[in-house]
């Protein structure tokens, strides 16, 4: 007997060291990939490197969290990627507006971004009034809206850019906390004053504001997610939607807000592009950020069938891709195997998923 | 229990028919205002354009009445595409006549393109891993590999042959003067009216997917396939045995999609990774407006088509009326939501028509 | 109720998709019987088939030829343009096709048939084939070529560069797409115009798939792999935007030059600010006007059409961006 | 011997948790069983092996005196095993006879080669046996979906006796049904014992298990703790048993 219990204990001891790894393999896979790249890319391993990975990340953060909620209950949002293409061009063109029309940088920034986001809003509505109201199913509802609102942006934008925005756009979206000229001057927000064109490929840069920017909106996700009610009841919707209701949950309500959050996440999104890149873009075609999202949120260990799935999850999804995608660059290999990599290790991911179905 | 009032029944009706409808009135307003679409020759770019949607929406019909869904379509009809280039084009150099090279190629490329459903039904049938994710994987797989056989370049060099056989027709008539088959006459000069009949790619797509619909409608293994969209567990029980059944769907998918590749090789004479990643979102689109369930256990393969010649006829009218491009996209995603919207508010109706 | 709101909607729906048809077709009977129709048929959506398509209205209205523009395709491919030509030519009434085709032999076979049902084509910005229509092949019948000498576009670029970098250093390409022809010829005129200077090396090619963030990924990429990169040629739109927003990101403006290809309005405001250092502006408008002008001369006057009309390009820099005169290559709708 | 149906030392392990531990029990042909216990006790998890769902970790199963081995659920049918599960197992998106005949549709041929589906055969059949039944369906083409839950279960048993059932398991059959529903099919399962089919019933509902079974067998936290004959017992031993007060007793 007592043989058996400690050969029991034993099994226990490895399944839980196993379990550990299931749990922690995008971790894993992370570290592992970036031991690879380190020795196969030349300037991998820097700081300069992975601020410029994380602040690349920033709108892939963004939608991933949009799509964490949603598919948290069960639904899917094809929709984010033109969305945020939406509120950017939206957004651009009111800052230009304004800004020819002689209004302040600032004012015309703050206006602008503002109703943007307002504005993303509107499709979000539409596709949680659809969804929960008339029990459209989300693929299709926001499939819909995918057209819908890329054919709306394009008329605003007619198919160009929206530029002539004001230069201080750029400035913020890449502006960094900290800069260091070694052995000469500091100074927060604005490059050092004097650093000459030939010298500034020696100056250190500290924290992007974007990553800044990044992790206040997801810690609000994460703990929006997790210690509230809010987030308790999406859980609860996607993990039985019967049960939901029966408990007293305003599901109907609940799925719309999701909605409108994925969407005001994508708006988010889209406004950070235009600091990002100072002009207002549209989504091309086949950019495919939504697909982008929905793999890295499974990763992440999220279910397509719902109830599954969590911020912090969401965020390595992401990392893990940019990294991989990222390190495949630097080590000059060609960019059809990224897109291999990307197949073999959503399948593992899911796999992981099945073989160890209450981890996450 | 009255026998139900008049407006009642028509609602049963437009319910039941709305699709049909839709598509009898989208005729008639095309065909009034937009000249040149009710030709012979309007009637078939509809059906000669549509052969890729009408192959990948077969494909999807079948996956989505199990209650899956087929993301790799697009890539593996792209796959197929690129590997049956390469194996005629190969073939073709080393000296093998035009008509083997073809031949050869689209058997092989036809047995290839069957791996990736392969793997895609091992994967949720198997594994059980949710399809969306299997197929999204295999879409990012056959696109890497089709990208890495030809390096980022559309392969080329196909024989001439492959060209006349996919932009070919059945019948030629000058009028008054020659009718030939399959063969341009080549009595035919510059600007003399020629009436080319029936494409070769829309008989060849039309029998394979008469085939499955009559698969799907009247045998067993349609019948299994509806019960596992349905009820899996009461699909189990009742001893179908649904692990192969799921597989051979996927394989049955990926068929499809390797059809639609080598249709696209034919008629472009190229083979590229993307071919058929445009037409994915509008087999999906096409199969729901068809009156399937994403949620699977419904649908037909009659619904798709009319659902395909829904979108055909909307994208080919607007096209010939030249509605702005921006203004198309608009229209389809109202279409689109519209759709389904009609289905959720008649569903009880439509299941007593039944 | 419901049930009846929604039979209304539908037919709402229908009347709203029916009225714009109902408009777009009275027009079409008002148009005279003699007059030149000419139909453009756009690569893909993007501002350089936009400005083009400028070029040709303007001159289609100078001229009084009546213009039929095209769905813009959503994406670079036969599948996508050559059902969207079929449907245009469908129309009829058509005397000339202008085209710039999406695939150097996938188009050879739908351009015949419209050809031999008496339609002339002139292909702009890309070709058939090899481009060559003076020679007898199966590709030979469009009345011309119209577009801009890619190679020698990218041999310039190259020479540009290197003078503004002293002859040295190394440089590096991102572009679009290995399967468009067209930027396939930036890329080798490049290459050899940077070859003629022994100090200069191109260090990388990447591919961003006419997706601007990708172009920024791999241009951040490409400098962290090469910190020395001196110089780089982003080889169309998305491609320059892209990588000098990569150097913005990066903090190396000034540090290492940008030339791009495709005169933005985001590009020329880039250039006045210093993040871009040379643009070459290839001309759409007038690749659109000389196509619409030939056409008139050739079915007005019976003109002999060359086979391979060659508008030029122009540079910005630093120096002439503000002049007047330049301001009309910039690409607008 | 003699029993037509008898599993010996039945053992199913799901990871750490021995779901049903060394189960045996035997039933004979015209005689009902009656499988009691609490949630968990491992009930569903034993029926489950005999109808092929679960292959059991260790033990054997006897059919008509001999040995078998069922692999999956077409092994049982073929057997003659047939099992009405409390959720039914019906595919609510086809029609009534489509779900008498799931999984052993019958086929006709056309053009002399094509197999096809033979609806009107099913068709007559199943009418024959709901008419043997004395069960009342409106239309056999109506789609499960619009079925209410006692015509449902008609429908369950209907198609496991159109298959000459020799054993029969029942997984709750009357849980979700109205009173004069249970009683209905409660009168089935006497109907079909008087023919000589085994059967194994399952049910919280005591008061049905003493009305229609021989015997009882009463299993707890994957273990059988006791088997009584029904005449010999009563409700409130049955009771103690299941959840346990006996044994504490008798410790």
């Amino acid at each position: 007997m007592i043989l058996e219990n400690s050969e029991i204990s034993g099994r226990i001891d490895l399944q839980k060291k196993i379990e550990a790894v299931a749990k922690y393999w995008s971790l894993i896979f992370i570290a592992l990939l970036m031991i690879i790249f380190s020795f196969t890319g030349k300037g991998f391993l820097s700081l300069s490197n992975f601020q410029n990975i994380v602040h690349l990340s920033t709108v892939f953060l963004l939608l991933a969290g949009a799509e964490t909620f949603v598919i948290i209950t069960g639904g899917i949002d094809l929709s984010i990627g033109f969305i945020m293409g939406f509120s950017s061009v939206f957004s651009a063109k009111i800052i230009q507006v304004m800004y020819s029309g002689g209004a302040s940088e600032m004012v015309s920034i703050v206006v602008g971004s503002i109703s943007g986001l307002i504005l993303s809003l509107i499709p979000g509505i539409v596709n949680g009034i659809l969804i929960a109201k008339y029990r459209v199913p989300p693929f299709i509802a926001t499939l819909g809206m995918w057209g819908i609102t890329n054919g709306i942006t394009l008329k605003i934008c007619q198919g160009f850019p929206i530029s002539s925005l004001p230069p201080k756009l750029v400035e913020i979206g890449n502006s960094y906390l900290l800069y260091i000229m070694p052995h000469k001057a500091m100074s927060f927000f604005r490059i050092p004053p004097g650093v000459a064109d030939e010298n500034i490929r020696n100056l250190i840069r500290i924290f992007p504001s974007s990553l800044f920017f990044s992790i206040t909106v997801l810690t609000i996700l994460w703990h929006l997610l997790k210690n509230t009610k809010f987030g308790q009841h999406t859980y609860a919707i996607g993990g039985n939607m019967d049960a939901a209701i029966r408990a007293g949950i305003n599901v109907k309500r609940h799925l719309i807000y999701i909605y409108t959050l994925s969407a005001f996440l994508s708006g988010l999104a889209g406004v950070f592009n235009v600091f990002q890149t100072g002009i207002g873009n549209f989504t091309p075609y086949n950019a495919m950020y939504e697909l982008f999202a929905i793999a890295a949120v499974v990763i992440g260990g999220a279910s397509l069938m719902g109830g599954k799935g969590s911020i912090i999850g969401s965020i390595l999804g992401v990392l893990l891709l940019k990294i991989l995608e990222n390190g495949l660059q630097i080590s000059g290999i060609e960019p059809f195997y990224r897109f291999i990599a990307v197949g073999i290790i959503l399948i593992i991911a899911v796999i992981i998923d099945q073989l160890f179905p209450d981890l996450f | 229990m009255q026998s139900l009032p008049l407006n009642k029944r028509m609602l049963i009706f437009v319910g039941k028919y709305w699709a049909l409808m839709f598509l009898i009135l989208e005729t008639i307003l095309f065909s009034f205002l937009s000249h040149g679409f009710l030709t012979l020759r309007g009637i078939q770019i509809i059906f000669f354009f549509g052969t890729a949607i009408f192959l990948l929406g077969t494909a999807e019909t079948f996956v989505i009445i199990t209650g899956g869904i087929d993301l790799s379509v697009g890539f593996i009809m792209g796959f197929a595409s690129i590997v049956s280039a390469k194996i005629i084009v190969a073939l073709a150099n080393s000296g093998v006549s035009p008509a083997w090279s073809i031949s050869i190629g689209v058997v092989l490329t036809m047995l290839i393109g069957l791996i990736p459903g392969y793997i895609n039904g091992l994967l949720v049938a198997r594994l059980r891993v949710p399809p969306f994710i299997a197929t999204f994987s295999m879409l990012a797989v056959t696109h890497g590999v089709s990208e890495l056989l030809i390096q980022g370049v559309p392969a080329k060099n196909l024989p001439y042959l492959a060209n006349a056989i996919g932009n070919g027709y059945f019948i030629y008539i000058i009028p008054g003067k020659v009718v030939s088959f399959f063969n341009k006459p080549t009595a035919s000069f510059r600007g003399e009216t020629l009436l080319e009949i029936i494409p070769n790619v829309v008989v060849f797509s039309f029998i394979l997917i008469g085939i499955f619909g009559f698969i799907l409608k009247r045998t067993k293994f349609g019948q299994h396939t509806y019960a596992i969209g349905g009820n899996v567990d009461a699909a189990i029980r009742a001893g179908i045995n649904v692990k192969r059944h799921l597989t051979l769907i996927y394989v049955i998918s990926s068929f499809f999609a390797t059809s639609a590749g080598i249709i696209y090789m034919l008629k472009y004479v190229t083979g590229k990774a993307d071919a058929g990643a445009g037409f994915l979102l509008d087999s999906i689109v096409a199969v729901v407006i068809g009156g399937a369930s994403l949620y699977g256990g419904k649908g037909t393969v009659g619904g798709t088509i009319l659902g395909c010649l829904i979108l055909a006829v909307l994208e080919t009218g607007l096209r010939i009326m030249g509605v702005s491009t921006f203004d198309k996209y608009i229209a389809v995603g109202v279409i689109l939501i519209f759709a389904v919207l009609i289905d959720q508010f008649f569903p009880e109706l439509i299941h007593k028509g039944d | 109720m419901k049930k009846i709101f929604f039979v209304v909607v539908a037919l709402l729906l229908i009347a709203a998709v029916g009225l714009p048809v109902f408009a777009a077709g009275q027009k079409e009977e008002e148009k005279g019987k003699k007059e030149l129709t000419f139909a453009f048929v756009p690569g893909i959506a993007d501002p350089f088939y936009y400005t083009m398509e400028r070029g040709i209205r303007e001159k289609a209205k100078e001229l009084g030829v009546n213009i039929i523009v095209s769905e813009y395709p959503k994406s670079w491919g036969p599948e996508v343009q050559v059902p969207i030509l079929e449907a245009t030519a469908a129309r009829g009434n058509i005397d000339l096709i202008m085209i710039a085709p999406t695939s150097v032999d996938a188009l050879i076979a739908p351009l015949k048939k419209l050809y031999d049902q008496g339609i002339e084509i002139i292909t702009v910005d890309t070709y058939l084939g090899d481009g060559d229509y003076s020679k007898p092949s199966e590709y030979s019948f469009p009345l011309a070529y119209i577009g801009t000498d890619n190679e020698l576009g990218g041999k310039k670029v190259a020479e540009h560069l290197a003078k503004m970098l002293g002859y040295k250093g190394k440089v590096y390409i991102n572009t679009t797409n290995p399967d468009v022809s067209s930027v396939m010829g930036r890329v080798k005129g490049f290459k050899e115009g940077i070859a003629e200077f022994p100090n200069m090396e191109v260090v990388g090619v990447d591919y961003n798939l006419d997706v601007q963030q990708k172009a920024q990924e791999q241009t951040l990429a490409a400098l962290q792999a090469h910190p020395d990169i001196v110089g780089i040629f982003g080889t169309n739109l998305y491609s320059a935007q892209g990588a000098y927003q990569a150097v913005v990101q990066a903090g190396l403006t000034g540090a290492v030059k940008i030339a791009s290809w495709d005169a933005t309005e985001d590009l020329i405001n880039a250039l006045k600010e210093g993040k871009v250092d040379l643009v070459l502006a290839q001309k759409p408008a007038e690749i659109g006007a000389l196509a619409v002008e030939w056409g008139y001369k050739y079915f007005k006057e019976g003109a002999k059409v060359p086979k391979k009309v060659i508008p030029g390009f122009e540079f910005f820099t630093r120096e002439n961006v503000n002049d007047p005169e330049m301001q009309k290559y910039i690409y607008r709708k | 011997m003699g029993y037509l149906l008898e599993v010996k030392n039945l053992t199913k392990r799901f990871g750490g948790l021995v779901a049903v531990n060394n189960v045996s029990l035997g039933v004979n042909a015209g005689e009902v069983v009656g499988l009691l216990g609490d949630n968990g006790a491992g009930k569903s998890t034993l029926i489950k092996m005999i109808s092929g769902v679960y292959k059991p970790d260790g033990g054997k199963i006897f059919f008509q005196g001999r040995e078998v081995n069922i692999e999956n659920p077409m092994d049982a049918l073929s057997m003659g095993i047939e099992t009405i599960y409390q959720d039914l197992a019906l595919a609510e998106n086809l029609n009534v006879y489509s779900n008498i005949f799931l999984g052993r549709e019958k086929l006709k041929k056309i053009l002399g080669l094509i197999k096809v589906l033979d609806h009107d055969y099913m068709m007559q059949e199943s009418e024959k046996v709901l008419k043997r039944l004395d069960i009342q369906i409106p239309s056999l083409k109506n789609k499960i979906r619009m079925l209410s839950g006692g015509q449902r279960q008609a429908v369950a048993i209907s198609r496991s006796i159109y298959w000459d059932a020799k054993f029969l398991i029942m997984d709750e059959p009357t849980a979700a049904l109205g009173i004069a529903e249970q009683k209905k099919v409660l009168d089935l399962v006497n109907l079909l014992k008087s023919q000589g089919i085994g059967i194994i019933i399952i049910s919280h509902q005591l008061h049905d298990v003493f009305s229609v079974a021989d015997r009882l067998v009463i299993m707890r936290r994957g273990v059988k703790v006791a088997e009584r004959i029904t005449k010999e017992t009563n409700p409130d031993e049955v009771v103690g048993l299941i959840v346990g007060a006996e044994t504490v007793e008798q410790t």
